[in-house]
């Protein structure tokens, strides 16, 4: 754990890291359409243009058109803006609460809070989590925010366990007594010696989480609840796709790949970061 | 040992407690009136108070929840507002195809993942670890119900090797069954296989490095023998957990695949139980998945016990 | 021959030569040593006999054992060498057995990969084996897992099952490092016999000189993966030819040179009175509590102005519990501690600020004593933190310069990370964190125990010069009695959380009296009695 | 020959008892199969005898006099006769009955068993359509024993009888040997309720299913007619796609805004974008196979720039408006539609997806909306825009009087002209935009007749289906 990202050597590690640079590019690939799309999409993705439906890809509409005649490749590009910002805020808002409630548990390890915070995440995982979800949006109704809600609470326990396992082992090491010696609190320790040191392995469960968020997301538009229409999303794309599968088959394809490849990218990326951090690998270096 | 255990489960029982309040109040607040939903759009209202009336649902709050709960703590699960049976046969109908399913899946999972993390772990940073790896993070990134749909379209729809789902009952026979089962676990087994072989090669690779393995090889063991007869059962403690999860995962998790294949599973019934506002279905499947977590929890604390002899002295 | 013959090996770990030259011969019923600090070699040296080399490796020269050349072997007959012809012990007993296999099964392994026994038959012998080293029946049968057993205990099963086919050779990469002293003179006699018993050949790797001073015949010292020098033991220590060997030795034997003497005052700087320090012990049924184990149990001791004064006892008797709760890092359960006359307790939020700055520390971890993320300048500086008005701005470099220097660093190093410095460097980075905010007692636990003997003989001089010319104390803390000897004006012996002997160093170590003190200072490994025993 | 059938429903069923649930589903499984009524719906919507043979009518147009059909029996053995009826109508109407449509007996005055063969209904006002609504579902006759059970194990007296019913997959009917009437041809009709569209295009396409009657994914009848095992059936049925706009609440409650909202619609656009071409454009709240129906389309016809001007008289500017669109694919697929071509006329649109219980909570009940999209698939439903708090709340009182003088109506030239003039009034007011009318897409194994074409009502009646040598 004793990688530092900002350093030279880091960075020429990673370009020398296969997966990292993969999945490096493939992300940021869409990201980069995503950030694209509000600037400029092909064609509008909103007009309807019914006597043209189902259109099968063609150097026009390069991924084709959809039951209304909308342009694929358009909606695609917009939906990732969808997707990566109910992905990414969803995964923020479990970082956010999880991470300092699985800090604080671990600053006060065997207190009564510590015991509350543990049980309240095993309570979270004991329940099936699509099904909260679905219960959540039929609370809330359908929409990109109820989903990120959804999504958003099951990454609080991931990150409260991850935080305070990491923590944990952490406040045994020397350094931490040092400080301590040096008159610190635990609040000031956390933020100070605990934060910076798991940051890492943070950032490496972050982009798993955030490509299973992209999953979850696309699993929860399928079934109706996520964005609502005429946001496109790739999850509705393919639950619209779905019936049409045989006769049109470009319409599950694309939007199926779009998350396949997002989902990769992210999944190498982190793999790719876990090792680029992971002390075992790192040779000739403290 | 025993009293970690019955720490662990005292405090799983507490956990289910809070899970049923959750649950009961969450499905208080959704909003839909199970009632007006069974009468429909062009109902009279006098009916629709009569039937509310009839479904007890307007007793207070509290009582309803003791009641439930009282309920349950004599296995009675209530009856179904809009089937009108009993919750308890409903759900016992329905575990009959999720459980096996998930077992299926799990099976299937299993028999894909160790072999292929094995052989990724034995043979690092090999040709055959490269492309094992590839395959598993193409298929954790596969949405499943996309894998699902593209299944139905190539084995049902144009080669008809298997029906396009549906369940014929276990009545119709064993093989007939399965063979419905098989589509459906394989969409489910397919993300659960990839995460599975990664846990396990990863395990491995963690317990190859230790000394141990070193002090094994010192022995005179080949390197094939020292895996399997040093490595594998250390290994397998974090895969146990992740087979623990994958279980109750798949139990409720099955819900996009059972509606893909319309197979009348549990996840379907609490799904269909919500968009009908069949809370009382809704509470108790609900409930029941939140045990099956609990109690399989449990027992891979206890697989662990069985798995690791440091386990029956200390507390984990 | 029978024995191990090694010449010309050189092996290179991902294109970089880690061994090269070496040239080293075991005749059986022999002990050869080999000696060399951290990072020289030794291991290397001893997994190419196993043909165990890390992956990426590659070997050229001759290994011979048993009469059989190694390159001409594959994997198969590799592998029947291994445990039959050669046997190997690592350094660490705690990891080296599989956790969840019984000692009798892993010691009947051996016999079992190797002959056409069956399991009966192994698993007896296995029971012959482990009889042979220590483990009797009674106490120790077969089906027990290591983690019933201490240390000293599983490098005794690790030792059953190097031997349990009685080979040729047996090589013991550093056996008894993490061992305590008498448990290490245990098992260093234990080899001895087997060596003379079974007509071994026994290699036999350690960092620490005074070990195979009275035990080797032979001994090599290695440095930088070569063999610096080799030959029989007498002949090294007569000759000392290479001025290496002569430095490791120096360094061995070291012992800073001390100017000022403690007199005893008024108020001793820290107090320690009928101290009590209890741990929870994890439930074993639900109802009844186990009672707390006792880890301090009223320990009491004063530290003067300017005093040195030293902490011994083996691993595990309560060493750091006490450092922390003098720390003031834990609650005590009983008794008081006072510093400079005000009591120093965890209780609130702890001590005041003032007067915390008054006490600092120096842990064992060189490794784990930093933040890895911060700079040298902010890791020194943290004490600060103690202070109302922090120093600022030039203030502030000018401390951090003076720390630094002081410890024997360069004020360019401040803006370095950790993982930038040595071992013996970080050391001194601690040092000069406890310095900078000018304590009056700095505790030492266990400081030195995980450097390399010269530069042990550098911090250690370096801790002596500051107490003489900075009027400090130091509570010293380490199982290893010559580091003790070397540094302390007085010593508290501790066994079992209770302090059972106290007084002057050198008076406690020439003339113990508690029993378990004379045992602790028998099976110290001394360079002294092995040199005169073979210059006579 | 084959002699089991295996029918394709979207919905399943919620319990089998028509006379205590309003679901589609239910009808669609027993109706004409295991239960009957007085009268019933022929395949062409006309009104059949059932279990009445014959009726008399009073002059007055107040007594019924219905003449049983003798040596019936329900399933469970014990025989029908006129106490079951009286019975059955006293229990629809009673003041606990639970009946969903209980506003069908509410002009019955008193039931009185005349013989065991005949009863006489008494009203308390004449009914022009009184022997339309014995014809329901919900008015079929159970017998007092049984009639607790009948959500689970329905005992009706029709040609098949209740088998078996695995939840959440199938019910099972089996033939009726003692049926009454004309042998039915098939030994047993089993209904495998499939939800989800893909799936039951893969259930179709593998062979699983016979027919899917109501086949809920009109993109893939292409596929179906390209392959000759199928049989495509296109038929009509009572369901008047609406979009609904609350009349009360501004701006809705102006009826230029109204106008304005159904000229910016094009309904054939509709029809071919989410129905895939299959539907008739509708202009007022009436099914087009009636024979009262008139086309009025044009006076709503799609025409954005008149919708603009209209906007701009209306004063209304920057207009947002909430959609709310319940599950079926008429309404997610005409609303995304439908938000398009509203937003060129430069309305905007929030579309939120809801559950039918939400629906009925939040639109239904609550009026909380501004716009919906629903089908209204009971026959001859026009009476709602009498109902002065439903939910799209229009209830005017020149309508409400229409609909007064057609229930006192017998004649049938007058009762048309009174409909006419009640389909006129709903769309010269704007009330709601009026899309088109559900076709009722088939899908049948080409050898598989005797299906009804047509929903007159919501039934799947196996009487007359056979196999083809
Ligand atoms: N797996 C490895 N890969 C690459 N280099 C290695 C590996 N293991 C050891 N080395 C290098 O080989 C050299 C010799 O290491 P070796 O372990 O033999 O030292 P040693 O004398 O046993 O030290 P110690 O007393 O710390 O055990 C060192 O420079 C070390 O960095
Ligand atoms: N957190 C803890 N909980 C329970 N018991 C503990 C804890 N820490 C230490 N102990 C026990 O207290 C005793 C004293 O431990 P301590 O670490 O003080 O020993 P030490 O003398 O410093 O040993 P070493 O030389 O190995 O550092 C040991 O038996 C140890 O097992
Ligand atoms: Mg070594
Ligand atoms: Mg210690």
């Amino acid at each position: 754990m004793s990688a530092n990202p900002t350093d030279r050597s880091f960075l020429r590690m990673a370009l020398g890291h296969p997966a990292f640079v993969t999945g490096f590019v493939l992300s940021a690939f869409f990201v980069i359409l995503a950030l694209v799309s509000f600037a400029w999409t092909p064609f509008d993705p909103t007009k309807l243009d019914i006597a043209s439906k189902l259109k099968t890809p063609s150097l026009d509409h390069w991924f084709g058109k959809d039951h209304f005649g909308r342009d694929m490749f358009s909606m695609i590009m917009v939906g990732a803006r969808v997707s990566i910002a109910v992905a990414f805020v969803a995964v923020g808002v479990g970082m956010l609460l999880g991470v300092p409630l699985g800090l604080y548990a671990a600053a006060h390890r065997g207190s009564l809070i510590d015991e509350f915070i543990m049980r309240g995440n095993d309570l979270v995982f004991a329940f099936p989590s699509l099904l909260l979800a679905i219960m959540i949006t039929a609370v809330f109704g359908p929409g990109a925010v109820n989903a990120i809600i959804a999504i958003g609470i099951f990454n609080i326990p991931v990150f409260a366990r991850l935080a305070r396992g990491a923590a944990l082992s952490l406040w045994t090491r020397d350094y931490i007594l040092a400080a301590r010696v040096a008159g610190k609190g635990r609040a000031r320790i956390s933020a100070e010696h605990i934060l910076p040191n798991i940051a890492n392995l943070l950032i490496v469960q972050g982009t798993i989480q955030f490509s299973l968020a992209i999953l979850a997301e696309a699993a929860l538009a399928y079934v109706g609840l996520g964005a609502q229409p005429p946001l496109p999303s790739w999850g509705r794309m393919l639950a619209d796709a779905q019936t049409l599968i045989s006769l049109a088959p470009h319409m599950a394809l694309f939007p199926g790949f779009a998350i396949i490849i997002t989902v990769l990218g992210l999944n190498l990326m982190g793999d790719g970061l876990r090792d680029l951090f992971d002390p075992k690998l790192r040779r000739g270096r403290g | 040992m025993t009293a970690y255990l019955l720490r662990r489960f005292l405090s799983l029982s507490l956990s289910l407690v809070a899970a049923s309040l959750v649950i009961f109040l969450v499905m208080e607040v959704v909003p839909g009136d199970p009632a007006s939903f069974m009468m429909g759009i062009n109902a009279d209202p006098a009916a629709v108070v009569a039937l509310r009336t009839q479904l007890g649902l307007d007793d207070p709050l509290p009582l309803r929840y003791l009641s439930w709960v009282a309920g349950l703590l004599q296995g009675d699960f209530g009856v179904s507002y809009t089937y009108r049976v009993p919750v308890s046969e409903l759900i016992s109908e329905r575990v009959a195809i999720s459980l096996p399913l998930t077992l299926y899946a799990l099976a299937l999972s299993t028999l894909i993942a160790f072999p292929a993390g094995i052989l990724a772990a034995a043979k690092r940073n090999s040709a055959a670890d490269v492309s094992v790896m590839g395959a598993t993070q193409l298929g954790v990134a596969i949405p499943n119900f996309w894998f699902a749909m593209i299944l139905v379209l190539v084995f049902a729809i144009n080669l008809r090797w298997f029906s396009a789902g549906g369940f014929p009952g276990w009545e119709a026979g064993f093989w007939p069954a399965i063979k419905a089962l098989t589509l459906p676990a394989i969409a489910l087994a397919l993300p659960q296989a990839s995460i599975l072989a990664r846990v396990m090669r990863s395990s491995l690779i963690d317990t190859l490095d230790e000394d141990f393995m070193r002090t094994a090889r010192a022995k005179g063991l080949s390197r094939g023998q020292a895996l399997r007869r040093h490595a594998l059962r250390n290994a397998l403690i974090p895969v146990l957990t992740i087979i623990g999860l994958q279980f109750s995962f798949l139990l409720a998790g099955g819900i996009i695949i059972e509606n893909v294949f319309y197979l009348p599973g549990l996840g379907r019934l609490v799904f269909q139980a919500i968009t009908q506002r069949d809370l009382i279905v809704v509470r108790s499947v609900v409930i029941l998945l939140v045990f099956a977590v609990i109690v399989v929890t449990f027992l891979v604390d206890l697989a662990y016990a069985a798995a690791d002899p440091r386990l029956r002295r200390r507390r984990a | 021959m029978n024995g191990l013959s090694i010449s010309n090996l050189r092996v290179d770990i991902h294109g970089k030569t880690v061994l090269h030259d070496i040239d080293l011969e075991l005749e059986p019923g022999k002990i050869l040593g080999v000696v060399g600090e951290s990072g020289s070699g030794k291991s290397m040296t001893a997994l190419s006999v196993m043909q165990l080399l890390p992956r990426g490796s590659q070997w050229t020269g001759r290994l011979e054992v048993a009469g059989n050349d190694l390159a001409t072997m594959d994997e198969p007959a590799l592998c029947q060498m291994r445990g039959r012809d050669v046997g190997m012990i690592f350094q660490e007993p705690m990891t080296a057995l599989n956790p969840v296999r019984t000692i009798g099964d892993q010691v009947a392994e051996t016999v079992m990969v190797h002959t056409a026994a069956g399991r009966r038959e192994a698993l007896a012998i296995a029971r012959t084996m482990l009889d042979r080293v220590g483990l009797p029946e009674d106490r120790f049968p077969l089906d027990r897992f290591p983690h019933d057993l201490s240390g000293g205990q599983r490098q005794r099963v690790v030792i059953a099952q190097a031997i349990a086919l009685r080979p040729k050779i047996l090589i013991a990469d550093e056996p008894t490092t993490a061992l305590d002293v008498t448990t290490q003179a245990q098992i260093l006699d234990l080899l001895r016999e087997l060596v003379h018993e079974q007509d071994m050949g026994l290699m036999l790797i350690t960092h620490d000189l005074a070990v195979v001073a009275g035990l080797a015949d032979r001994i090599a010292i290695m440095k930088d993966g070569a063999v610096v020098e080799a030959g029989p033991t007498r002949k090294i220590f007569e000759g000392m030819q290479h001025p290496y060997t002569r430095a490791l030795l120096e360094a061995s034997a070291h012992a800073p040179e001390r100017r000022r003497r403690a007199e005893p005052q008024q108020v001793p700087v820290l107090s320690v009175s009928d101290v009590v320090r209890d741990y929870q012990q994890p439930r074993r049924n639900l109802f009844v509590r186990p009672p707390p184990f006792r880890a301090v149990d009223h320990v009491g001791f004063e530290i003067f102005h300017g005093e040195n004064v030293g902490l011994v006892g083996e691993s595990g008797c309560g060493k750091s519990t006490l450092a922390r709760a003098i720390l003031a890092l834990d609650p005590l359960q009983g008794g008081e501690i006072k510093l400079n006359g005000h009591v120093f307790s965890s209780a609130g939020d702890g001590p005041h600020p003032e007067l915390r700055a008054r006490m600092q520390v120096v842990f064992q971890d060189p490794y784990g004593s930093f933040n890895p993320r911060h700079r040298v300048k902010r890791l020194v500086t943290e004490p600060f933190h103690l202070m109302k008005d922090r120093p600022q701005g030039i203030d502030l470099e000018r401390r951090i310069d003076r720390a630094l220097t002081e410890v024997g660093l360069s004020s360019a190093d401040a803006d370095k990370y950790i993982h930038e410095f040595s071992g013996g460097q970080r050391q001194r980075i601690a040092i000069a964190r406890a310095l900078i905010i000018e304590p009056a007692l700095i505790v030492l636990d266990e400081a030195v125990s995980a450097l390399d003997v010269s530069i042990r003989a550098q911090v250690l001089d370096l801790l002596a010069d500051l107490s003489d010319r900075l009027d400090l104390s130091y509570l010293f803390i380490s199982h290893d009695l010559s580091v003790v000897r070397a540094i302390t004006d007085r010593v508290l012996v501790m066994k079992d959380g209770r302090i059972v002997e106290e007084g002057d160093t050198e008076t406690v170590f020439h003339n113990p009296q508690h029993p378990y003190t004379q045992t602790l200072v028998a099976a110290t490994p001394s360079l002294e009695a092995a040199l005169a025993e073979s210059a006579g | 020959a084959k002699m089991d059938a295996t029918i394709g429903m979207q919905l399943e069923p919620p319990n089998l008892d028509p006379t205590g649930g309003a679901a589609a589903a239910i009808d669609e499984v027993v109706y004409a199969n295991v239960f009957e009524g007085l009268t019933r719906f022929g395949a062409d919507g006309s009104i059949l005898p059932a279990l009445a043979e014959s009726w008399e009518i009073s002059d007055d147009g107040l007594t019924y006099t219905f003449n049983l059909r003798e040596g019936v029996k329900f399933h469970d053995g014990s025989d029908f006769n006129a106490d079951d009826v009286k019975f059955s109508l006293d229990r629809a109407r009673a003041d606990d009955s639970t009946n969903a449509q209980k506003a069908l007996f509410a002009d019955i005055a008193s039931v009185d068993v005349v013989d065991p063969a005949t009863v006489k209904v008494t009203l308390s006002k004449p009914n022009g359509s009184f022997l339309f609504n014995t014809a329901w579902g919900d008015a079929v006759i159970v017998a007092p024993e049984t009639a607790a059970d009948n959500a689970a194990k329905p005992v009706g007296t029709g040609p098949f009888s209740f088998g078996e019913w695995v939840k959440g997959d199938r019910v099972d009917l089996v033939r009726n040997p003692d049926y009454w009437g004309e042998a039915v041809r098939l030994d047993k009709v089993t209904f495998k309720f499939i939800s989800d569209p893909t799936a039951a295009f893969a259930a179709m396409m593998a062979g699983d299913l016979d027919a899917f009657p109501v086949f809920p994914a009109p993109e893939n009848l292409v596929q179906f007619e390209a392959d000759p095992r199928f049989s495509v059936i296109i038929g009509s049925t009572e369901g008047e796609t609406i979009l609904a706009m609350n009349n009360k609440k501004a701006p809705l409650d102006n009826i230029k805004v109204r106008q304005a909202i159904t000229h910016a619609i094009d309904r054939q656009a509709i029809i071919d974008g989410a129905m895939f071409g299959y539907g008739t454009p509708i202009g007022t709240h009436f099914a087009p196979h009636n024979p009262a129906y008139v086309d009025l389309t044009a006076q709503s016809a799609y025409d954005p720039e008149q919708a603009k001007a209209l906007l701009a008289e209306a004063g209304v500017s920057d207009l947002t408006l909430t959609l709310k669109l319940p599950p079926p694919s008429y309404a997610r697929r005409g609303g995304e539609i439908i938000a398009a071509q509203l937003r060129e006329v430069g309305i905007a649109t929030e579309i939120t997806n809801v559950e039918w219980a939400q629906w009925l909570e939040d639109v239904f009940k609550a009026k909380n909306f501004d716009l919906t999209i629903v089908s209204h698939t009971e026959p001859m439903d026009i009476g709602i825009y009498g109902r002065e708090d439903y939910y799209f709340q229009y209830g005017d009182a020149d309508f409400k009087a229409i609909m007064a003088d057609l229930a006192n109506a017998t004649d049938p030239a007058k009762r048309t002209e009174l409909m006419q003039a009640a389909q006129k009034k709903i769309a010269d007011d704007y009330v709601n935009g009026y899309l088109f009318q559900l076709a009722r897409t088939g899908v049948a194994d080409a050898k598989l007749k005797g299906l009804w074409p047509n929903s007159p009502t919501q039934a799947n009646d196996m009487t007359g289906v056979y196999w083809e040598e």
